[in-house]
């Protein structure tokens, strides 16, 4: 009876817990909040490495809550794909949460931080939770926890516009969670049960019915609409560019990775390859949005002067990736869009954490007045340098990995068409980021003032992510050989 | 509603009355219509009613902001605190049937018991703080 | 615009119309979904939990765990109106710019 | 026909009520009456949920000497779930209305849009 037993609930349980007393202690001391939320997001990033360990050592782990055996009880379950995607995720979060003390003291008004740090924290549970649950409707449920606490977070941001973001983030969220949730009922409505392996087992026998077929309908839309992929994006650019510094990261580098999880979960594991290639053949629907999420993420990111919504636009592109990898639906083109989920989540959060020091110290958002901050903020903009190079996927980034499998993936798909298309973005992401560069280090000295670079609490973990960008381009191989292990489990072979 | 002293002296004397029911739909959600949610709403309902006549000060006399917030934090730590205890025991989360209270079947309906209770004084207190903090705005 | 609108919405009431088309009836009893997980819960309630109201026995001890994250969402809402909402005395000084 | 429309009508009603909550969650521009749709529509998802727990002739699940069949309690369960979901999102929804009207004075979205360009 050893605790490690009880790892994928304590995972969750642990944020939550911290969540609920961060209100109660933070009433002593105002620092309390992060200090807790810190150590919370610590324990659940050592406790996910120790669950993906287990997987590779022992295989597929199953839990029953209040040991029901499934399907009558739930189930978590943690398989090497949940177990790397829990790793990426908790480790980014762990990252951003030691960044966000000063960042939040500065941005956030002094007494609603505690609140501040319950929400953030109820949020995380919501994305672990996602990540952990073998259960479609406990699922939902984290969805609408980390929903929830997204639209407030968002709300918290300095300027109005933060509120009507994320009032349409809210609309557009709950009409995605209600067609999550009617997916959810015709698929119970079918089969009887709402276990994500039962239903793997009992819907091929349904495959050919409306009911079935509607319900991936909705599936798709509600996803979609939740990872922003291109025509479903509206609400994505505005919630990025409102929302406060901190939050901007963790959305970018989390929330939509977590989303591209849960379709990959739908896709490839309640249902099977085959519905999508051979069944009702929307793959090849989603291959072409994506070729146009891509494309067209990357061109609208060419005409911004914010660069939050410039990078709010590139991370649509980004996705576009990523779904461009699930759609085409084979092993190397699926190990191209996991490990582009870690990749993206190092890079977007790198890139978000240097722009929120840039706000931390200047306030500056426009990229027209970057201008020489090279030479005052040194170390964030070395940072922001290689995850911008690790965007664009220059060889020796972790960048260029992901998009040179995407690539092979395509071509064993018979997609050539799609190695064109990125490169092409690639090129694109070059110019955008090109502007930003060349503000910052061949352009005049025009700000003013004395300004020094970001405290050490904030260079420390935004250096962490763009070291990784650079590690896992030269050491590319552990996270190849997990996704590899992961793909295979998706779809054989 | 602050000078209509019928309104008053009815309020007073049926606050007790909801609040029993909600206490009694709580605890009888094992064998009958009723548990921690509808119970807690039917508890939060009565000081609802309570700050509608007397105004949102004397609510806030009767539960205090402190206190709220609290209660909104413990209800959760309840039912998190029966499911640790559940593991601390030797079971999985949440398995109540090995909580250490005689037979299975009484642990089991003490266990639910303790989650109704966590479930019922979050969401009465939430409900409390949902209506005071939007209807503050108001002034 | 509007027409816009009017069209999403008919699509999707057409999506949903088709997907009825394959469902079983109301209250039929043979649907497929009082079968499989449904009978354990009717069955083996007072059995395996003591209790008689087969609602509560899945809310809080077969599917507990949703019911946790039932309560989480509540509480989830109180902090947010607390946190959108709530002006103590300190807050004022750092005023939402235009 | 006829009697295949009838056997089914629960699901008409749910998707009557279902386009008219979608419609008003996008096409109308007062951001209460949204809150309003949106409640709408989700209460007909929970009503389709409830109707696949009915049985004919089944009572309420709770154990009951002269029950021939009893509903099937798993909807039940998760419709309650559901319902707590949909009132969270409304109380943040109308906190966040509150907050607008604070900043903009007025709870039109054209009008907003118009003062944000």
């Amino acid at each position: 009876m050893s605790i490690s037993q009880h790892f994928p609930v304590l995972v969750i349980i642990l944020p939550l817990i911290s969540a609920v007393l961060i209100p109660i202690l933070s009433r002593a001391k105002k620092i309390y909040g992060w200090y807790i939320s810190s150590a919370a997001t610590f324990i659940s990033f050592m406790i996910s490495l120790s669950l993906l360990r287990t997987v590779h050592v022992k295989g597929k782990i199953s839990y029953w809550m209040g040991n029901w055996e499934p399907p009558w009880g739930i189930e978590y379950v943690v398989d090497y794909l949940n177990g790397y995607v829990l790793v990426v995720i908790s480790f980014i979060i762990f990252l951003i949460t030691l960044y966000s003390n000063k960042s939040v003291d500065k941005e956030i008004p002094e007494d609603k931080v505690s609140s501040f740090y319950t929400i953030y924290m109820l949020f995380v549970t919501g994305l672990l939770g996602m990540i952990v649950t073998g259960d479609i409707f406990n699922l939902y449920v984290f969805i609408e926890i980390s929903s929830l606490a997204g639209y407030a977070l968002i709300a918290a941001g300095r300027k109005r516009d933060a509120l009507i973001a994320s009032y349409n983030y809210l609309i557009l969220g709950t009409i995605a969670a209600t067609f999550i949730l009617l997916g959810i009922g015709y698929l119970y409505m079918m089969t009887g049960t709402l276990n994500m392996a039962d239903l793997r087992e009992r819907l091929p026998a349904l495959y050919d019915t409306t009911v079935i077929r509607t319900a991936f309908a909705f599936f798709s839309v509600g996803l979609s609409l939740k990872i922003a992929l291109f025509p479903l994006h509206i609400w994505l650019p505005n919630a990025y560019t409102h929302a406060p510094s901190v939050i901007g990261a963790l959305q970018a580098a989390t929330a939509t990775k977590v989303g591209v999880y849960v379709m990959i979960r739908i896709l490839f594991t309640v249902f099977k390859p085959e519905f999508i290639l051979e069944v009702i053949p929307v793959a090849k629907l989603f291959v072409m949005l994506s070729a146009v999420a891509i494309i067209m993420g990357s061109l609208l990111a060419l005409g911004q002067k914010d660069i939050r919504r410039m990078l709010a636009y590139s991370s649509i592109g980004q996705i576009g990736y990523i779904v461009l990898g699930i759609a085409l639906a084979n092993r190397l083109s699926i190990m191209g869009s996991l490990i582009h989920v870690l990749n993206h989540a190092l890079m977007k959060g790198g890139l978000f954490l240097v722009v929120g020091a840039v706000i931390y110290k200047t306030g500056i958002t426009n990229i027209d007045d970057y201008k020489g901050l090279g030479k005052k903020m040194p170390f964030s903009m070395a940072a922001f340098t290689i995850c911008a190079l690790s965007m664009v996927g220059v060889p020796l980034t972790a960048g260029f990995v992901s998009k040179w499998y995407l690539a092979l993936g395509a071509l064993q798909a018979g997609k050539w068409v799609m190695v064109p298309v990125i490169l092409i973005s690639s090129l694109l992401t070059a110019i955008y980021f090109w502007r930003v560069i060349d503000a910052i280090y061949f352009q005049g000295h025009e700000v003013s003032g004395k300004i020094d670079d970001a405290p050490v609490g904030m260079l420390v973990p935004t250096f962490a992510l763009a070291t990784c960008c650079i590690l896992f381009g030269i050491v590319a191989s552990v996270p190849v050989n997990i996704t590899n292990f992961a793909a295979k489990m998706l779809i054989g072979g | 509603m602050k000078d209509n002293i019928i309104i008053q002296i009815i309020t007073r004397l049926l606050v007790p009355f909801i609040q029993v029911f909600g206490f009694y739909v709580i605890m009888h959600g094992e064998s009958g219509p009723g548990g921690g949610f509808q119970g807690g709403v039917i508890l939060g309902a009565s000081i609802i009613l309570y700050v509608i006549v007397f105004g949102i000060d004397e609510g806030r006399k009767l539960v205090s902001e402190k206190i709220n917030d609290i209660c909104n934090s413990t209800g959760v730590l309840i039912y998190g605190g029966v499911g640790i205890l559940c593991m601390i025991a030797g079971g999985k989360f949440l398995e109540y049937n090995i909580l250490p209270l005689g037979s299975a079947h009484f642990a089991s309906h003490m266990g639910m018991l303790g989650i109704e209770i966590g479930v019922g004084m979050t969401v009465a207190a939430v409900m409390v703080t949902l209506f005071i903090e939007t209807a503050r705005q108001g002034k | 615009m509007k027409s816009l609108y009017i069209g999403l919405v008919l699509i999707t009431g057409l999506a949903l119309a088709y997907g009825t088309l394959d469902m079983p009836n109301f209250g039929d009893p043979n649907a497929p979904a009082n079968h499989h997980v449904a009978p354990r819960y009717i069955e083996k309630t007072h059995e395996e939990t003591g209790v008689e109201n087969m609602v509560t026995s899945v809310l809080a001890s077969y599917r507990g765990f949703d019911t946790f994250g039932e309560t989480t969402v509540i509480f989830t809402a109180g902090i947010c109106v607390i946190f959108l909402l709530r002006e103590s005395g300190t807050g004022k000084k750092k005023k939402r710019t235009k | 026909m006829i009697e295949f429309i009838l056997a089914k009508y629960n699901y008409w009603i749910y998707i009557t009520l279902m386009m008219i909550g979608f419609y008003a969650m996008i096409a109308k521009q007062n951001l209460i009456k949204k809150i309003i749709g949106m409640n709408i529509f989700q209460t007909a998802v929970f009503l389709f949920y409830i109707s696949i727990a009915k049985v004919k002739g089944g009572t309420a699940p709770i154990e009951w000497e002269k029950a021939v069949r009893y509903d099937n309690p798993l909807p039940h369960v998760l419709i309650l779930t559901a319902i707590v979901v949909s009132v969270s999102t409304t109380a943040v929804a109308l906190a966040l209305i509150i907050k607008i009207y604070k900043a903009y004075g007025t709870i039109e979205e054209d009008k907003i849009l118009e003062m944000n360009k």
